[in-house]
C-alpha cells in the first residue's frame, strides 16, 4: 500500500516540481530556436512516457500486492502486446530523433554568408581574433606562440596583416549577422559556452573545430568554460558584447590588427620619464612604492601587467568600485596618458627603474601560508615571479601591504566584480579560498620568504627570475 | 574424443607453409617492385587477408571447428570495422583542419577559402 | 561425456579442504569465497569514494566555508570519486561479486573452470585497488583530470596530481584490466562450456545472461582502455605524441608534436560506453530475478528479455561518440551516433516494460528486495529517458557538460545498479551467511535511500537547464545563477548527507545479522533457481553433492496453474505435468 | 553447397540451443583460450587503429619504411631485409607448431616436445633479430620514441610501442612452449590427452596471425 502511495508521490511530485519549478533556459539570443525546439519535443514525448509508466506501476503495486486469496496469473508472453509496445516507442524515438537530426543538420552547414571569428582558448582565458578586410584569417602555428607572439601569427603571412587581434578581453559581435566560429586552444581542451547562445563546442589543441549562429539579442553575455581545463577550469570567463551593427563598427575601429600591433614602436624611456613625473609623487621616484600614499611598488613588474592595469582604469574597469577608495583615487590618474604611445613610454621608463625589493611589513604563519599558496603557484609561479602565459603579475618582492589589501578586495568583490573584467573575476573566485584576514597575512607572509631568495638568487647568479619561475 | 579432436593429415600442413611462404614473398616484392597507390594498397590487403585466412582456418583449425565457435569467433571483430572505418574518416577531417587552418607545409599557395562542412 | 571427465572433483573437494584460515580465506580457489572478498573489497573502496562525494557536496552547496577542499583538492575528488565508483566498485562488485558468486550455482556447476585464475583474478584486483589509493599518498596526491581522464588536461602541469597522480591510476587500470580479463575468461567459458544438464542459454536466469553479456563486453571493451592506458603512459614518461600535438602550455613551449587529443577520445569511448552496460547489464538481469522471485510470476517475455540484453550489447560498441557531439570530432558523425543511440533506446524501453507487465496481476511480497526493484524501475525510467535528451545530437548541445549530464548519469549507472545491488545482497545474503538480514533496518535504509536519491538527482536536472557547468569547483557570480540555484544546491548537498549517513545503517545491517539474524533456511524466498535447491546452506566447495542437478524446466516456473506450491525449482522433474506442460 | 549451408545453419542453432556446452567436444581451456584471443584481436587491433590515426592526422611527412628498414647485404641496401627474414622465421615456427599439435594428437609426445622447443627457438631467434632491429634504429638511425631525424614523430612512438607489445607476446610464448614442451616430454599428458598443445599452439599462431597484420600496415604501408 504504502509503495503504491509512494509512486504516486513521486509522479506527482515531479509533475509539481517541474510546473513550480523556476529553473529553466535562459533567454534564448540566437537563432537557435530550433535547439530549444528539439528539447521541448524530446522533453514532452519522455515526460509523458514518464507518466504512463509510473502511474502504471502505482496501479500494479497497489492493485496486486500481496493479499489473502491472490494468485499470481501465470503468463510467459503476449507477442501482440510486445509488438504493440516495440512500435509504440519506435514511433516515439522517432518523433524525437527527427526533429533532432533536422536541427543538428543546420547546426553542421554554415551558411556561405556566415563570417569567420577565431576563438582562441587557453590556461584560464578567452582571446579572439577577427579577419581584417580581406576576410581571411592569416596562418597560426602554436610553435610560434611567445610573449611577443601571443596568437602565434605567421609574420610572413599578407592575409594575416590585418587580422584584429583580441587578446583577453571581450568579444564583440554584431546583431542579426552569422558568424562561424572557429575554435583553437593553446594548450589543453577548452569548451567556448555561452548558455544565452545554445551552442557550444570544444576547442581542441591541435586541430580546428567550428560551430555557427547569429547573434539575435543586443546584451552582454558571460562565456564560459564547459570542458574540465585543469584547476582554473571555473575561472575560466569571458565576455560577448552583441551590438547593434553601428555600436559593432565603433568598436571594430578601436581595434588595433596584427600589422599594428607589430609596428607599434618600443616605448621610450626618455619620453616616458617625463610623464611618470606625476607617477612619483605618489609611487616614489624610483617607483618603490610608499605606504603613505597607498602606492604600491612599480619597478620590476612585468611591463604587460602594468600595461593590463592602466588600461583597466582608463575603460573603467577598474576602480570604480564604491569602497575601492585607492582604486577611485588612481583612475583619475591615467588620464593624462592619453594615448598608447604614452603608455608604452611610462612601461618602458618604469622598466629602467631599480627593482629592490620592497620593505617587509606583514607579517604571519610562514607555514600556513605555504600550504595556502599552493594554489597560486601554477599562475604566480612557485617563486612568485609571475607568468604572462597565465597572465599573473609578479608578487614576491613587491610590496607586501599592497598584497594584502588587493586580496581583501579580491576578496570581497571590491576588485574584479565589474562583469567585464574577467581576470579580476578569475583572481576573485582564486582569492576567496583565503578565508580570512589571518590567512591573507600568511600567505604575504610567505611570499615575503620568495622575495628574499630571489634577490639572493639575483645577487648570485644575477638570471632572470621570470626566467627562472616560469621553468616550474 | 581428444583424440580424434583436430587431426589432419600432415601434408596439408607442409602445403600451407609453402603457401605462407609463397604469399609473404609476393607482399615483399609489392615493396621491392615498388607498386603505389592503389594498387599497392589493394596488393597488400590481398596478400595480409590470405595469409590471415590460411594461418586462421588451417592452423588454427578454425575451418574443421563448428559453426557456433566460428561465429562466435568472427562476429565480434566486426565491431572493430566499424572503429577502423570511423577513425579513417575523423582523421581525414583532422588533417584537413591541420591543413587548411593551422598552416601546415603542404598547403598549397595560395590557400582555398575556408571549406565550411 | 567430455565435461563429466573433466570434473574429477570429489577427490578435488577433499584434497582442497582448506585448513589455516589464510589458506581458507586468502588462498581460496572457491568462487564463493572469492565472490565475498570482491565484494568486501569493492564495498570497502566504495565507501572512500561515498565519502568524497559528501566533500563535492559540502563545497557545491556552501562554498567557501570549508578551508581543507581547495580546487585542487576539490578535483581529485571527482576523479577518484568516479572512477573508484565505475571501476572498481560496480564493475568489480557486479562481475567479480555477484557473477562470481551467482555463475557456477546459477548454472550448476561445480566451481569456475578454472578456479585457480579465478583466485589469482582477485589478487590482481586488490592489488589494482592498493595502487589505486596508494595515490592519495604519493607526491601532488591523487590525478584531478576528471575519471575521463581526458590528454593533454591530465599530463600537463595546471592539473593536480600531475607527476605520480596519472602514473598510478593509469597503472592500476592496467592491473584492473588484466584481473578481469583472468576473472571474466572464467564467467564466459563457465556460462558457455560448464553449465549443468538441460541448462539450455535459454533456461538460463536472466541475472546469468546480464553477467554475461557484460562480461563478454568487458572482454571487448577493456583492450581499448588498456592500450590508451599505455599511450597515455609512454607520453607522459618518455615524451611520446599519441595524444599530444604541439602545445603552448601556461606560456611555456612543450616538446609534443602532432598527437590527436580525439583519439584518446574516442578509444576511451569505445571502452566507456560499453562500460555503461557492463554496469547495466548485470543489473538489468538481477533485477528482472528478484521481480519476478518476489512477484511470484514469471518474468514477463523472457525471450524478448534475453534478445534485448543482446541486441543492447551489441549495439553498445556503435554508440560510443554520443559522448563527444561536442568535442570537435567530424561533424557528420553526430547523425550516425544520434541515430544508433536512439535504436539502442527501443530495447531498453522493451525491457523495462517487461518488468513493469510482470508486476500486472501479480502477487507482490513486498519484501526489502521487492522494495528495491521497484524503486530501480522507477529510477531508472528517468535515467533511460534523459539518456534520450543526450543522445539525441542536438538536443545534447546545450546541455552536454551541465548538471543536466551529472544527474543523468548518476540516475542511470549510479543510483540503478546499486539499488539492484542493495536488493540483490538483501535478496542473496541468506544463501552466502544462512542468516536472514533484518528487515526492519532494511525497510528504514531503503527508504531514505530511495527518496533521498531521487531528491538529489531529479532536481539536479533542472540545474542542468539552467545550463549550471559541471565540474565547477564554485560557480562564484555566474550571470546564469541566482538567488534559488544556489538554495536548489544547498538542499541537493543535505538530502546527499543524508543519504551518505544512511548507508550506515546497511553496513550495520551486514554485520549485525552475521552474528543476530534470524536463520533463513535454504530457500527463503520460495525461489526456482539452482542456487536456491543446494543441498547445504551455505553451499561448501563444490555445490552440489555427487550428482549435479538436472534442469528440466526454465527458471520462472511461479504460480503454474495445478502446481502444488507456487514454485517450482528448476530441477524438479516435470513428472507430474507432462500432459498439461506450460511451457513449449 | 547450399545443402551444407543449411545443414550448417540448422547445427549453429542446435548448438546455441544446446545444454552443458555451446562449443561441443572444445575443451574448457581451449575454448577460454580463444574467447581471450579475441579478447587480444581488440588489443592489437586498437593499437593498430591508434597508429592509423596518428599518421592519418599527421601534418609531418612520414618515413618511408622501405628505406628505414634497408639492410646493407654484400654492399647494396635491400629494402626490408631483415623483416622479411623475420617474417619467414615466424612463418616456419607456425609450421613446426601445426606438426607439434598434429605429433601430440598421434600421442607421439617425444616429436611433438621437440617440435615445440623448434618452434620456441624460431621464436627466440625472432626477439633476437627484433632486438637488432631496435638497436639499428636506435643506435645508427636516430629513432626516438619521441622523434626522429626523417620526419613525424610518431613513426618511432608506434614502431616501438607496437613491435615491443608484439614481442612481448612473443617473448612469453616462447616461454610458454618451453614449459609445455617439457611437460609433454615428461610424459605429464599421457592421461589428460593433449589438448593442451593445440592450446598453446593457438596462442602460438596468434602471434604468428598479429605480425602479419604489423608486417602489411606498418613495414609495407
Amino acid at each position: 500500500m504504502i509503495v503504491a502511495i509512494m509512486l504516486l508521490v513521486i509522479v506527482i511530485g515531479s509533475l509539481v516540481f517541474n510546473f513550480l519549478s523556476p529553473w529553466w533556459f535562459t533567454e534564448i539570443a540566437s537563432n537557435w530556436g530550433g535547439i530549444d525546439f528539439a528539447v521541448f519535443v524530446t522533453f514532452w514525448i519522455c515526460g509523458v512516457a514518464f507518466v504512463l509508466i509510473g502511474l502504471f506501476m502505482v496501479y500494479t503495486t497497489w492493485k496486486y500486492r500481496r493479499r489473502e486469496g491472490l494468485t499470481a496469473v501465470y503468463e510467459p508472453e503476449n507477442k501482440r502486446l510486445e509488438w504493440i509496445l516495440t512500435i509504440v516507442t519506435t514511433i516515439g524515438v522517432v518523433g524525437m530523433l527527427a526533429p533532432g537530426l533536422w536541427v543538428w543538420d543546420a547546426y553542421v552547414n554554415v551558411p556561405p554568408q556566415a563570417r569567420d571569428v577565431e576563438i582562441v582558448g587557453q590556461q584560464w582565458s578567452w582571446s579572439y581574433r577577427l579577419p581584417g578586410e580581406d576576410g581571411y584569417l592569416g596562418a597560426v602555428d602554436a610553435r610560434r606562440i611567445s610573449v611577443d607572439n601571443p596568437f602565434g601569427m605567421d609574420p610572413d603571412d599578407p592575409r594575416g596583416q590585418d587580422d584584429v587581434l583580441i587578446e583577453r578581453a571581450a568579444l564583440h559581435l554584431p546583431i542579426d549577422r552569422p558568424v562561424k566560429v572557429l575554435l583553437r586552444s593553446k594548450d589543453v581542451l577548452h569548451d567556448f559556452y555561452v548558455p544565452e547562445f545554445r551552442a557550444k563546442m570544444d576547442a581542441v589543441p591541435g586541430m580546428i573545430t567550428y560551430m555557427w549562429f547569429t547573434p539575435t539579442r543586443v546584451g552582454t553575455y558571460e562565456v564560459l568554460c564547459a570542458e574540465l581545463c585543469g584547476i582554473g577550469h571555473h575561472t575560466m570567463r569571458g565576455t560577448v558584447v552583441v551590438d547593434t551593427a553601428e555600436d559593432y563598427d565603433a568598436w571594430l575601429k578601436t581595434q588595433a590588427t596584427f600589422a599594428q600591433i607589430s609596428a607599434r614602436p618600443e616605448g621610450d624611456p626618455v619620453a616616458g620619464q617625463i610623464a611618470y613625473a606625476v607617477c612619483a609623487a605618489c609611487h616614489g621616484p624610483a617607483g618603490e612604492g610608499m605606504l603613505a600614499f597607498n602606492a604600491p611598488k612599480l619597478s620590476g613588474q612585468d611591463p604587460w601587467y602594468l600595461r593590463h592595469q592602466i588600461l583597466a582604469y582608463r575603460q573603467g574597469l577598474r576602480g570604480v568600485h564604491e569602497q575601492d577608495t585607492y582604486g577611485k583615487e588612481m583612475a583619475p590618474m591615467v588620464l593624462p596618458l592619453i594615448d598608447d604611445a604614452a603608455v608604452e613610454n611610462v612601461i618602458a621608463y618604469i622598466g629602467t627603474l631599480p627593482d629592490d625589493p620592497a620593505p617587509q611589513t606583514v607579517e604571519g604563519d610562514i607555514h600556513r601560508g605555504a600550504s595556502l599558496y599552493g594554489g597560486c603557484t601554477v599562475c604566480h609561479g612557485s617563486e612568485g615571479g609571475g607568468s604572462y602565459g597565465t597572465f599573473a603579475p609578479r608578487v614576491a618582492g613587491m610590496t607586501d601591504w599592497y598584497l594584502v589589501r588587493q586580496l581583501r578586495n579580491f576578496r570581497e568583490g571590491i576588485r574584479g566584480s565589474h562583469r567585464m573584467d574577467n581576470l579580476g573575476k578569475q583572481m576573485g573566485l582564486m582569492s576567496r579560498q583565503l578565508g580570512d584576514d589571518e590567512a591573507i597575512n600568511d600567505v604575504v607572509a610567505y611570499i615575503n620568504t620568495m622575495s628574499t631568495r630571489m634577490t639572493r638568487t639575483a645577487m648570485h647568479h644575477t638570471i632572470d627570475d621570470r626566467g627562472e619561475t616560469d621553468g616550474g | 574424443m581428444a583424440e580424434t579432436g583436430q587431426q589432419h593429415p600432415i601434408s596439408i600442413y607442409f602445403w600451407i607453409w609453402g603457401l605462407l611462404f609463397v604469399f609473404s614473398a609476393a607482399s615483399y616484392m609489392v615493396d621491392y617492385a615498388g607498386f603505389q597507390g592503389y594498387l599497392r594498397w589493394s596488393l597488400i590487403i590481398i596478400f595480409m587477408m590470405l595469409k590471415a585466412g590460411f594461418i586462421v582456418a588451417i592452423f588454427m583449425h578454425m575451418r574443421w571447428e563448428r559453426v557456433a565457435l566460428i561465429t562466435a569467433i568472427m562476429l565480434p571483430p566486426g565491431a572493430l570495422l566499424v572503429l577502423v572505418c570511423l577513425m579513417a574518416w575523423e582523421s581525414d577531417y583532422t588533417w584537413e583542419t591541420r591543413i587548411v587552418y593551422l598552416g601546415a607545409e603542404i598547403a598549397p599557395e595560395p590557400l582555398p577559402p575556408p571549406s565550411h562542412h | 561425456m567430455a565435461v563429466e571427465a573433466q570434473v574429477p572433483y570429489q577427490e578435488a573437494i577433499d584434497v582442497h579442504h582448506p585448513h589455516s584460515w589464510l589458506a581458507r580465506y586468502w588462498f581460496s580457489q572457491d568462487h564463493k569465497v572469492i565472490a565475498i572478498q570482491y565484494g568486501i573489497t569493492a564495498i570497502g573502496v566504495g565507501l572512500v569514494a561515498l565519502v568524497l562525494s559528501g566533500m563535492m557536496r559540502l563545497q557545491l552547496g556552501f562554498p567557501d566555508s570549508f578551508d581543507f577542499i581547495d580546487p585542487e583538492a576539490y578535483y581529485q575528488f571527482i576523479t577518484m570519486h568516479g572512477m573508484i565508483m565505475v571501476i572498481y566498485l560496480l564493475t568489480a562488485l557486479l562481475l567479480g561479486g555477484f557473477g562470481n558468486y551467482l555463475v557456477p550455482l546459477m548454472c550448476g556447476a561445480r566451481d569456475m573452470v578454472f578456479p585457480f585464475v579465478n583466485m589469482i583474478s582477485y589478487h590482481v584486483y586488490f592489488v589494482s585497488v592498493l595502487i589505486l589509493l596508494a595515490s592519495y599518498f604519493v607526491p601532488g596526491g591523487p590525478t584531478g583530470a576528471g575519471w575521463t581522464l581526458y590528454p593533454p588536461q591530465a599530463i600537463l602541469t595546471g592539473t593536480p596530481g600531475v607527476d605520480w597522480g596519472i602514473l598510478t591510476m593509469l597503472v592500476s587500470l592496467a592491473v584492473f584490466i588484466v584481473a578481469f580479463t583472468m576473472g571474466g575468461l572464467n564467467y564466459v567459458t563457465t556460462i558457455l562450456q560448464a553449465r549443468t544438464r538441460g541448462m539450455s542459454l535459454m533456461r538460463m536466469p536472466l541475472s546469468i545472461w546480464g553477467i554475461f553479456m557484460a562480461t563478454v563486453l568487458g572482454l571487448l571493451a577493456f583492450p581499448a582502455l588498456f592500450v590508451s592506458a599505455v599511450m597515455m603512459i609512454l607520453d607522459k614518461t618518455i615524451g611520446t605524441s599519441f595524444f599530444m600535438p604541439a602545445i603552448s602550455s601556461l606560456g611555456e613551449q612543450l616538446d609534443y608534436s602532432g598527437g590527436s587529443p580525439l583519439l584518446f577520445q574516442h578509444l576511451f569511448w569505445f571502452f566507456g560506453h560499453p562500460e555503461v552496460y557492463i554496469v547495466a547489464l548485470p543489473a538489468f538481469g538481477i533485477v528482472s530475478d528478484l521481480i519476478s522471485t518476489h512477484a511470484r510470476k514469471n518474468i514477463f517475455g523472457y525471450r524478448m528479455m534475453v534478445w534485448a540484453i543482446v541486441a543492447i550489447g551489441v549495439l553498445s560498441f556503435i554508440v560510443w561518440a554520443h559522448h563527444m557531439y561536442v568535442s570537435g570530432m567530424h561533424p557528420y558523425f553526430g547523425f550516425f551516433f544520434a541515430t544508433t543511440t536512439l535504436i539502442i533506446a527501443v530495447p531498453t524501453a522493451i525491457k523495462v516494460y517487461n518488468w513493469t507487465l510482470t508486476l500486472l496481476r501479480a502477487n507482490i511480497h513486498m519484501t526489502v528486495p521487492m522494495l528495491f526493484s521497484i524503486a530501480f524501475v522507477i529510477t531508472f525510467v528517468v535515467g533511460g529517458l534523459t539518456g534520450l535528451f543526450l543522445g539525441n545530437v542536438i538536443v545534447d548541445v546545450p546541455l552536454s557538460d551541465t548538471y543536466f549530464v551529472v544527474a543523468h548519469f548518476h540516475m542511470v549507472m549510479g543510483v540503478s545498479p546499486i539499488l539492484v545491488i542493495f536488493g540483490a545482497i538483501y535478496h542473496w545474503y541468506p544463501k552466502m551467511t544462512g542468516k536472514m538480514l533484518d528487515d526492519r533496518i532494511g525497510q528504514l535504509h531503503f527508504w531514505i535511500t530511495f527518496l533521498g536519491t531521487y531528491a538529489i538527482y531529479y532536481p539536479m536536472h533542472y540545474l542542468g537547464f539552467v545550463g549550471v557547468p559541471r565540474r565547477y569547483f564554485a560557480n562564484g557570480e555566474m550571470a546564469i545563477i541566482d538567488e534559488s540555484v544556489i538554495l536548489l544546491n544547498q538542499g541537493i548537498t543535505i538530502a546527499a548527507l543524508i543519504v551518505g549517513v544512511a548507508q550506515i545503517l546497511f553496513i550495520w545491517n551486514l554485520i549485525y545479522s552475521y552474528y543476530r539474524g534470524r536463520d533463513s533456511g535454504p530457500n527463503p524466498w520460495k525461489a526456482t533457481t539452482l542456487e536456491w535447491q543446494t543441498p547445504e546452506t551455505p553451499p561448501r566447495h563444490g555445490n552440489w553433492e555427487s550428482r549435479l542437478p538436472t534442469v528440466y524446466r526454465w527458471a520462472y516456473d511461479y504460480s503454474v496453474p495445478g502446481a502444488k506450491d507456487d514454485f517450482i525449482p528448476q530441477s524438479e522433474p516435470s513428472a507430474g505435468e507432462r500432459e498439461g506442460a506450460p511451457l513449449a | 553447397m547450399a545443402e551444407a549451408t543449411s545443414t550448417q545453419r540448422l547445427q549453429l542453432v542446435e548448438d546455441w540451443a544446446a545444454d552443458v556446452a555451446v562449443f561441443r567436444g572444445v575443451p574448457w581451456g581451449k575454448a577460454m583460450m580463444w574467447i581471450f584471443l579475441l579478447s587480444d584481436t581488440f588489443i592489437f587491433s586498437c593499437f593498430l587503429t591508434s597508429y592509423m590515426t596518428v599518421r592519418m592526422t599527421s601534418a609531418e611527412a612520414w618515413p618511408n619504411p622501405s628505406e628505414v628498414f634497408a639492410l646493407e647485404a654484400f654492399g647494396v641496401p635491400v629494402p626490408l631485409l631483415l623483416i622479411a627474414i623475420m617474417t619467414f622465421i615466424l612463418i616456419s615456427s607456425s609450421g613446426t607448431m601445426a606438426m607439434a599439435v598434429n605429433m601430440g594428437y598421434r600421442r607421439k609426445r617425444v616429436g611433438a616436445a621437440l617440435l615445440m622447443v623448434v618452434t620456441a627457438l624460431f621464436g627466440a631467434s625472432f626477439v633476437g633479430m627484433q632486438a637488432f632491429e631496435w638497436y639499428k634504429l636506435i643506435v645508427e638511425e636516430g629513432v626516438r620514441p619521441w622523434g626522429n631525424p626523417m620526419g613525424a614523430a610518431q613513426f618511432g612512438s608506434c614502431f616501438f610501442m607496437i613491435t615491443g607489445f608484439h614481442g612481448l607476446h612473443v617473448s612469453a610464448g616462447v616461454v610458454y612452449l618451453l614449459i609445455v614442451a617439457y611437460r609433454v616430454w615428461r610424459g605429464r599428458y599421457e592421461e589428460k590427452g593433449y589438448d593442451i598443445v593445440e592450446i598453446t599452439g593457438l596462442y602460438w599462431h596468434f602471434v604468428d596471425l598479429v605480425w602479419v597484420f604489423i608486417f602489411a600496415f606498418f613495414y609495407l604501408w
